[in-house]
């Protein structure tokens, strides 16, 4: 039985590659629909309930919500949260948490501020520098999670204080402004318009024609590339469908952009973030990597994987990003105040939990978290046009909170 | 050649059970005798009577010819009797030389009002020491030696005294081999200065190695007394285990069909659960051995989880004495006296960092309730009870339950549903992953309890324990009952009920 | 009933084989089918009952493996499962093709429609179906929603699809394994009444007492290669035990496959290893151990619980146990540094833990990442991955390994034990190593899923591995090594070959306890 | 005697009692007077007093927290049940200082008693709420109790009606502001809930059961124990020692504020614990540990405002305080620092 035919023929193919090309598999189950939605319930769900939620609120703001002006005031109030959610899914898929966050980005705020305005420095070394020591500042609390392995909850909610005080120490309790004009832009700016048109910026316009078409060209090649290897799940109506109204909604977003005042740079900016983490998490072997140490830390380092260093990276990552979204938020407000970020963290990390990321860690999406940040954004900005209190918002966001993790909690259990 | 200390028909019970019945033991002068048995042998409890920890029921003892009756260590130790306990009753955060002389610092001269003679104390220590061999920087503390420094610094304080007689009782257990030949030459050194030692060990070489006589027990009896030159291995082994050692691989012992009058303790009727298990009818009678065999998946778990209430079944009954009853959770069916050990042991068996006295009362305190609450001394005892009956090995019954090895815990849980004194005891996979030795006991412990009276549940993937241990053997496939087997059938006979496609109904 | 041997063979299958990336799945099977015949097809799960009709169909195509296939007399190669329906195979499989929200009459002429220019004829395809239901004894109207039938008749519907396309030869693929006693009895029934018809099945089943009541000849497979075919008469009736003990044929107590080891050069060699415990660094665990292993060996290492085993194979994978280790490690002769998990991996050296949930598997994730996830690289370009590829990786080894799932985007958590292990050892299987550690492989795993892994040891042997096992199991380290070490208390206290080797001498070597027991 | 001291240092709470010791030597250090305690108006009066009675809500609070983090769960709502407490018993209480007949009285909406009730019986079914969907749903702790944290504080200012509430009410004033023989009567609240909490740790078997729950909820399940209830009862508990916080702080400021009331307490509680030397994984827990922890944190506050830091990084000071403590306690932590400075095991014997 053992002949050398054998021993000639491994049992694993040498290299990928190299393998013969694998026989068609057994015909392919005529792909249901139901069956597919229950399956991809959680992540159809999210958007679904975002596409509602921004429906009802159009309906009751009776069209404010999306009107141009109020979109671009949507999109400026979320960016710095979305960029945060970024990292902290990241951390919270690796299975920590960062409450410092909020503290983080209010404290570069105050340092640009400083760099800026009193120093009058030029404001792109500010903003990298400010981003450097953003990331400083998550290695240092990274080291003490990854290599001490002091509870991360422990180190971040010290971290939480020390630069919510240090920010406070370094503006002396002022608030320092204005800003640079430059530096403003970064939030306030809009994308040039070199093609001209004063009623419909045409470079935004176009902008979003050629997203709508990359995107379907990327999906589409994606699901020939799927099925050439037979993996193709998802309904075929169904991902036309999806895409078809993906690119609408981008082609409608510009459009509507475009009749106000043209693309923000910080829409530009948070797009292409979201674009490479959602790349970075899903088709690259460091994503790959966070999720499975998130998912098995044992399993993870027997299988060759830097563990330590993987978490210290994320913190190193998460501390970045907060950096560049204290700088988004100062340009915004177009001054450092003590009191900025405060309370971030907690939006940034229910936007995660909302987006379907598990507080054990290993689960979890970059566009869930995207989709949660909107859900609360959407919330915030509706119930402001509709003049809800506080104190109702907060029981309402509460509320949604409760649902987006019943939802979660019912699907896992099923 | 007289003997130096003897000892005879030596009796000692334990709440009515025999822990040594009629044992003798002879130790002569300038002699190193093994002591031998498995655990649970007798052992720790003859050593315990000698050195008056425990008081014997009936026998004689006496040390050079004269009767002696040691009320406790000390007094023992003032008869000339020391001993170097497994786990080493020494304070880490001491000196070396404190160690030697906790409790008795030289009195004659180097107590000058309350001041002690550190000097003099060091240089006693280090005399003390010297005499086995052992030169070492007294003041240092005791916890930065190594293992078998600790150990001889042990024997130098039991030496301190005018000692006749020297017990080890498994000294060599944490120490490596060189350790180990260092600590037998200072057996040796004291052998020669006609010194007799008792040691107790559980490795055959060590008993080559340094000792001229065994004495072996077995069950709490005396087997015999042999010079170590004639009594081989194999001899040895036998003696020990009391049977050829080749049979102790498996030899069913064809079990007495349990009384089928008996009316059944518990009774399953068209019990199930959708999707996980098939209506299943069963019934197990006191004092049987009910085998439950199948392949993973074959729905053996989820039939012992249905009866302990830990799932809900939505089909059939469950009746307890004829009486229908309906267990919502755990804590229902320990009330019924119902117990389970669990298959995974880490993950539904052991509270990794509760020690082993917590972890045997855990579930007898939960049926009792969080008011009827048990004292520490009353955990104390009910755990050190089992830790004897059962044979776990651990140093206290205070070491966290994580730190025993596997076969211990699995032991440490059963005896903590053997404390809720269950009529029916459902073991899922009890022997899986512990090593051979510890499954022997474990099967012998089944058999025990079910002569006692128990019902048993007995679960297992390896079909020959199943079969060796059980009176009936119901056999599962695909989360259905296919059919029911006496006891003593082979193993081919499960197997091929397994594969085939007989339906009993 | 007909005893009539000369019945000419509608089907002959000659020399079948096929295998899976160097594992047999089929060796050498021969099959006879004769015109109007139900011939049975029994074997355990993973014999290649699926497989051989599999290949019959065409599913997996001709070029794929080796023999012959002669139906109807001529040698046909089938490319493709429209090949052999084309000529009159059809297979129906256990989980039934039918779409639930159609009705009868279009599922059975779905892909097969009835129509002139484009146009669907449903008259035609009404009394069509109205003559094939009467054919296969199901009073349902063709406009019925299938999705409202039982599973048996759903079935019945299955035949009558298969009907319409003209067979000659029907397999079934174990068509009753849902079905109730009257449900199954009818379809039994209805293949009695095809065969009459001069229509020849192929049954597959579990259930021996159907086989026994409807089969003219079985054909049993075992581990891939044909066992025997038995003819039944009338006369004398196959009984079950028969049955079954062609199936089972190797003797219960033996469960290993057969070995013929093929040993070469030094693959692997640990020398005067030592280990000092994880938390007390004065105790010493591993106390100047030595070992090698060779191409194509199996090399066991026996010991009780505690004794040192997993500690030592922990430590020599990467330092990911104990400290202050000490000692050298070669491969190929070469000393290599193995101080970190990803450079024992980069050197070839794989180590299957005896924990799979706590450190083999990330269990939330699939079968696909888990297999990709010690050796990321191979299945990415400059960092990404290609998910592609990675499928196929995947999928790969699910058919070398035999791991059963729905596929590989399965989530690991759902699957058995005996196929997460194949799942562990798929991802180390992918890091391409020399030698591999087998921590207690086959611990909580069924009877039948250990066979299996011994026979992907075995291959791996053959392949020119290294296998160093460990176990608790005398006999798995009796059955499967080589040559077997016996440890305790941190050192290696005797050495056997697989000749000399003893569940009594390595256990008396425990006891002893480092004696004199060396062997040699 | 160093050697009696090292053990000594090995106890668990070694390291909070020093901590605590440090701070208050260093307070007494840069304030005279500081020990200074001295009888005033009918009652002791003094810094240490005043530490104690503005430590008072917090240590409530930490012990709530002590059981939920020994379940292996975490309560980041209690700050926002700190201010529903507050808001609810504020609303109930309202007072109004009425002349009736020429003599002034205190008038209130409802009977003082029953208000009390009220705010500590919402204050436990919040917790009874965050214990049933981490218990029954399955939630994790955190996601559970940040549900209410975002929620609550959003209900509060519903009661107060997004307004401060201030309180005329002398008698209410009584619980945070009050002495009894001499000392803070919100000194004998805690004591009455620490000891009525020790003893139910230590004479019957809750303490077991709750260990037994945060190292292994599944096995403990198994071994009959109501690991449900243990966990739905410790979180009431926790809401419960919150609500009574509630009543303390806003009867000690007279008022209450839905937004601000208990501000970052659950921050302060969980540290508290975390200092006290129960580990956040679950499992042993020291009762006694929070206590302390809450005191090193108030006398921490105390000492930074009265050494005069500037306020500004009075946050960091506190954090870097806790921060140290907290790495003197990691096993890890002293392991790497002592591999630096140390060589290796001596007293090897190798004959």
């Amino acid at each position: 039985m053992q002949s050398d035919k054998v021993a000639a023929t491994p049992l694993v193919p040498p290299t990928p590659a190299a393998a013969t090309p694998a026989a068609a598999n057994a015909p392919a189950a005529p792909s249901s629909y139901t069956g597919f939605l229950k399956n991809n319930l959680r992540e159809y769900g999210m958007l679904i309930s975002l596409v509602a939620i921004m429906g009802l609120f159009q309906y009751l703001t009776d069209g404010t919500l999306l009107r141009p002006l109020n979109l671009t005031n949507l999109v400026l109030q979320n960016s710095y949260i979305v960029i945060m959610a970024l990292g902290m899914l990241l951390v919270i898929v690796a299975g920590h948490i960062d409450l410092s966050v909020g503290s983080v980005s209010g404290f570069i705020g105050a340092v640009a501020a400083v760099l800026m305005v009193q120093y009058e420095w030029n404001f792109v070394a500010t903003s990298l520098l400010c981003i450097a020591v953003g990331a400083a500042i998550g290695a240092a609390q990274g080291w003490f999670v990854a290599f001490a392995r002091i509870p991360s909850f422990i180190v971040t909610l010290a971290g939480m204080l020390v630069f919510k005080g240090l920010a406070l120490a370094l503006l002396a309790g002022q608030s320092v402004g204005p800003f640079p004009e430059l530096f403003q832009k970064l939030s306030s700016g809009f994308i040039a318009d070199p093609l001209g048109g004063e009623t419909l910026r045409t470079t935004s316009l176009l902008i979003g024609v050629v997203a709508a078409v990359l995107l379907v060209f990327f999906k589409v090649r994606g699901r020939m590339n799927l099925a050439k290897h037979d993996m193709v799940t998802e309904p075929y109506l169904f991902f036309l469908l999806k895409n078809a109204a993906f690119a609408i909604i981008i082609l409608a977003f510009s459009w509507l952009m475009s009749t106000y005042k043209g693309l923000p740079n910080v829409l530009i900016v948070m797009a292409v973030l979201i674009v490479a983490y959602d790349f970075v998490t899903t088709r690259t072997t460091v994503g790959r990597r966070i999720y499975a140490l998130g998912g098995n830390e044992k399993a993870a380092r027997l299988s060759g994987i830097k563990t330590q260093r993987l978490a210290f990276l994320t913190f190193v990552n998460m501390g970045a990003l907060a950096a560049l979204a204290g700088l988004v938020f100062a340009a915004r407000l177009n001054t450092a105040t003590p009191k900025a970020g405060l309370g971030f963290e907690l939006d940034v990390i229910a936007a995660c939990f909302i987006g379907g990321a598990s507080a054990s860690g290993g689960v979890g999406k970059v566009m869930g978290a995207v989709i949660g940040a909107f859900i609360m954004g959407v919330m915030n900005n509706g119930m402001s046009i509709l003049g809800i209190g506080i104190d109702y918002q907060q029981v309402i966001k509460g509320l949604v909170l409760l649902a987006a993790v019943f939802v979660d909690v019912y699907n896992k259990n099923k | 050649m007289t003997p130096i200390l003897e000892l005879s028909g030596i009796d000692k019970q334990f709440a009515g059970v025999n822990a040594l019945r009629d044992v003798q033991l002879r130790l002569f002068p300038g002699e190193i005798h093994a002591l031998m048995g498995q655990n649970g042998a007798g052992k720790s409890t003859l050593i315990k009577v000698l050195t008056g920890v425990l008081e014997s029921s009936r026998g004689d003892m006496r040390l050079a010819g004269e009767a002696i009756r040691p009320r406790s260590p000390l007094d023992a130790q003032k008869l000339g009797i020391s001993t170097v306990y497994q786990e080493v009753n020494l304070c880490p955060n001491l000196s070396v030389a404190e160690n030697v002389f906790a409790g008795r610092y030289p009195r004659c001269g180097a107590l000058q009002g309350f001041r002690i003679d550190w000097a003099e104390v060091h240089r006693r220590a280090r005399e003390l020491l010297a005499r086995i061999g052992l030169e070492i920087d007294v003041t240092q503390l005791l916890g930065s030696c190594s293992v078998a420094v600790q150990q001889l610094v042990a024997i130098a304080r039991a030496l301190g005294v005018e000692s006749k007689v020297l017990i080890l009782d498994e000294p060599t257990s944490s120490l490596d081999d060189d350790e180990v030949q260092k600590l037998f030459a200072v057996l040796r050194r004291l052998r020669g200065e006609g010194m007799a030692i008792l040691f107790i060990t559980h490795f055959l070489n060590q008993v080559y190695a340094v000792s001229d006589r065994i004495t072996v027990l077995r069950n709490g009896q005396w087997v015999g007394e042999w010079p170590a030159a004639e009594l081989g291995p194999q001899a040895l082994i036998s003696a020990m285990l009391g049977r050829e050692f080749a049979a102790t691989a498996g030899a069913a012992a064809p079990m007495a069909a349990a009384d089928a009058h008996t009316p059944a303790l518990l009774q399953t009727t068209g019990l199930g659960q959708t999707g996980h298990l098939h209506p299943i009818d069963l019934n197990v009678r006191a004092g049987e051995v009910l085998g439950l065999a199948g392949l993973l998946g074959a729905g053996r778990t989820e039939l012992a989880r249905l009866l302990f209430g830990l799932e809900a079944p939505d089909s059939g009954t469950l009746s307890i004495d004829g009486k229908n009853v309906r267990l919502a959770n755990p804590a229902d069916a320990v009330e019924h006296g119902l117990a389970l050990c669990p298959e995974e042991r880490k993950t539904d068996g052991i509270v990794g960092e509760l020690s082993v006295r917590e972890n045997i009362a855990l579930a007898l305190q939960a049926r009792q309730g969080v008011r009827r609450f048990m004292s520490h001394a009353e955990q104390t005892a009910l755990a050190e009870k089992f830790v004897k009956s059962l044979g776990i090995k651990c140093t206290n019954v205070e070491m966290p339950i994580g730190l025993l090895s596997g076969g211990n815990q699995q032991k440490a849980m059963i005896a903590r549903w053997l404390a809720t004194d269950p009529r029916l005891l459902i073991l899922d996979e009890p022997t899986r992953g512990i090593d051979v030795a510890a499954k022997q006991e474990i099967m012998d412990e089944i058999l025990r309890l079910a002569q006692a009276g128990m019902a048993v549940l007995f679960i297992s993937s390896e079909m020959s324990e199943v079969v060796r241990v059980s009176n009936r053997i119901a056999v599962l496939r695909d989360r259905r009952k296919v059919g029911e087997l006496p006891g003593g059938s082979s193993e081919a006979a499960v197997y091929e009920l397994i594969a085939a496609e007989h339906e009993h109904a | 009933m007909t005893d009539d041997d000369k019945a000419p063979a509608i089907l002959e299958m000659r020399g079948i084989s096929k295998d899976f990336h160097g594992v047999k799945a089929l060796d050498n099977v021969n099959l006879t089918v004769r015109t109007g015949e139900i011939h049975a097809l029994v074997g355990e799960n993973g014999a290649g009952k699926s497989t051989l009709m599999k290949v019959l169909s065409g599913v997996y195509s001709a070029e794929e493996s080796a023999g012959e296939i002669h139906f109807e007399g001529e040698v046909r190669r089938f490319k493709g499962i429209a090949d052999s329906e084309a000529l009159g195979i059809i297979i129906i499989h256990q989980e039934l093709a039918l779409v639930p929200l159609l009705s009868i009459a279009e599922n059975i002429f779905l892909g097969n429609e009835i129509a002139s220019g484009g146009v669907i004829d449903w008259f035609a395809a009404y009394a069509k179906t109205r003559e094939l239901l009467t054919k296969v004894g199901l009073k349902e109207s063709p406009t019925t929603l299938v999705t409202h039938l039982g599973v048996g008749k759903q079935q019945m519907v299955e035949i009558a699809k298969a009907l319409s396309k003209q067979v000659k030869l029907l397999i079934l693929d174990e068509p009753t394994a849902s079905l109730n006693e009257s449900d199954s009895d009818a379809l039994l029934e209805l293949l009695r009444g095809l065969k009459a018809q001069g229509v020849s099945s192929i049954l597959i089943s579990h259930k021996l007492n159907e086989i026994a009541k409807v089969a003219d000849s079985i054909t049993v497979l075992r581990d891939g290669s044909t066992v025997e075919t038995i003819a039944c008469s009338t006369s004398e009736p196959v009984s079950e035990d028969r049955i079954v003990r062609g199936m089972v044929g190797r003797d219960m107590a033996h469960r290993y496959p057969p070995r013929s080891p093929n040993i070469g050069d030094t693959v692997f060699e640990v020398r005067d290893w030592r280990v000092f415990h994880a938390l007390h660094a004065d105790r010493e665990q591993i106390k100047g151990v030595g070992l090698h292993v060779k191409r194509g060996e199996i090399v066991g290492i026996a010991g009780l619980m505690g004794a040192g085993r997993t500690e030592f194979a922990m430590s020599v994978f990467g330092k990911t146990y104990g400290q202050r280790i000490s000692g050298s490690v070669f491969m190929h002769g070469k000393p290599v540094d193995v101080s970190t998990v990803r450079k024992a991996i980069d050197h070839g050296i794989a180590y299957v833990t005896e924990d799979r949930k706590g450190f083999g598997l990330v269990l939330e994730e699939n079968i696909q990442k888990n297999i990709s996830l010690a050796n990321l690289e191979a299945v990415a370009n400059r960092s990404v991955v290609d998910e592609g590829r990675e499928y196929k990786v995947a999928t790969d080894y699910r058919r070398a390994l035999n791991i059963r799932c729905s596929g590989v985007d399965q989530t690991v958590v759902n699957l058995s034990g005996g196929n997460q292990q194949k799942v562990v050892l798929s991802k180390w299987l992918f890091t391409q190593p020399e030698l591999l550690i087998l921590d207690e492989p086959t611990r909580g795993i069924d009877v039948g899923a250990k066979f299996e892994i011994y026979t992907i040891i075995d291959k791996l042997a053959s392949e020119g591995k290294g296998v160093l096992m460990i176990s608790s199991e005398l006999p798995e380290l009796l059955g499967m090594c080589d040559r077997i070490y016996v440890m305790n208390e941190g050192r290696f206290v005797a050495e056997f070959t697989a000749a000399e080797a003893s569940q009594e001498r390595i256990m008396h070597a425990i006891v002893k306890s480092g004696g004199s027991v060396h062997a040699e | 005697m160093l050697k009696h001291f090292s053990m000594l240092m090995k106890h668990r709470l070694a390291w909070p009692v020093i901590t605590l010791l440090l701070l208050l030597a260093v307070n007494a250090a840069f304030n005279d007077g500081f020990l200074h305690i001295e009888w005033r108006g009918g009652h002791l009066y003094g810094s240490l007093i005043d530490i104690l009675n503005r430590a008072a809500p917090l240590m409530l609070v930490s012990l709530g927290m002590t059981l939920v983090i020994a379940t292996r769960g975490i309560d980041i709502s209690v700050g926002a049940v700190v201010a529903i407490a507050a808001a609810l018993a504020a609303w109930m209480i309202g007072g109004a200082l009425v002349v009736v007949d020429g003599v002034a009285t205190h008038v209130t909406r409802f009977p003082m008693p029953l208000a009390l009730i009220a705010a500590v019986a919402v204050a436990a079914l919040c917790g009874l709420w965050n214990g049933m969907l981490v218990a029954r749903v399955g939630m994790q702790p955190i996601i559970a109790t940040l549900i209410l944290m975002v929620a609550g504080r959003g209900i509060a200012q519903l009661i107060t009606n997004g307004q401060i509430i201030t309180i005329y009410y002398g008698p209410y004033f009584f619980l945070g502001s009050g002495y009894l023989l001499g000392l803070p009567f919100s000194l004998f609240i805690v004591a009455a809930v620490f000891v009525a909490l020790y003893l139910a740790i230590t004479r019957s078997a809750l303490g077991l059961f709750i260990q037994s729950v945060g190292i292994n909820p599944e096995a403990s399940r198994v071994a009959g124990v109501k690991a449900r209830a243990i966990i739905v009862g410790v979180y009431a508990f926790c809401g419960a020692c919150a609500g009574v916080a509630g009543l303390l702080i806003s009867s000690n400021v007279k008022s209450a504020d839905g937004n601000n009331a208990g501000q970052l307490i659950e921050l302060d509680a969980i540290l508290a614990v975390t200092l006290g030397g129960t580990l956040l994984t679950g499992g042993k827990f020291s009762l006694v540990g929070s206590m302390i922890g809450a005191l090193i944190i108030q006398t921490l506050t105390y000492a930074i405002y009265s050494l005069g830091v500037p306020p500004e990084i009075n946050l960091v000071v506190k954090a870097v305080v806790v921060f140290a403590v907290m790495l003197m306690q990691s096993a890890e932590f002293r392991d790497s620092i002592r591999a630096l400075v140390q060589k290796p095991a001596r007293g090897e014997v190798r004959a």
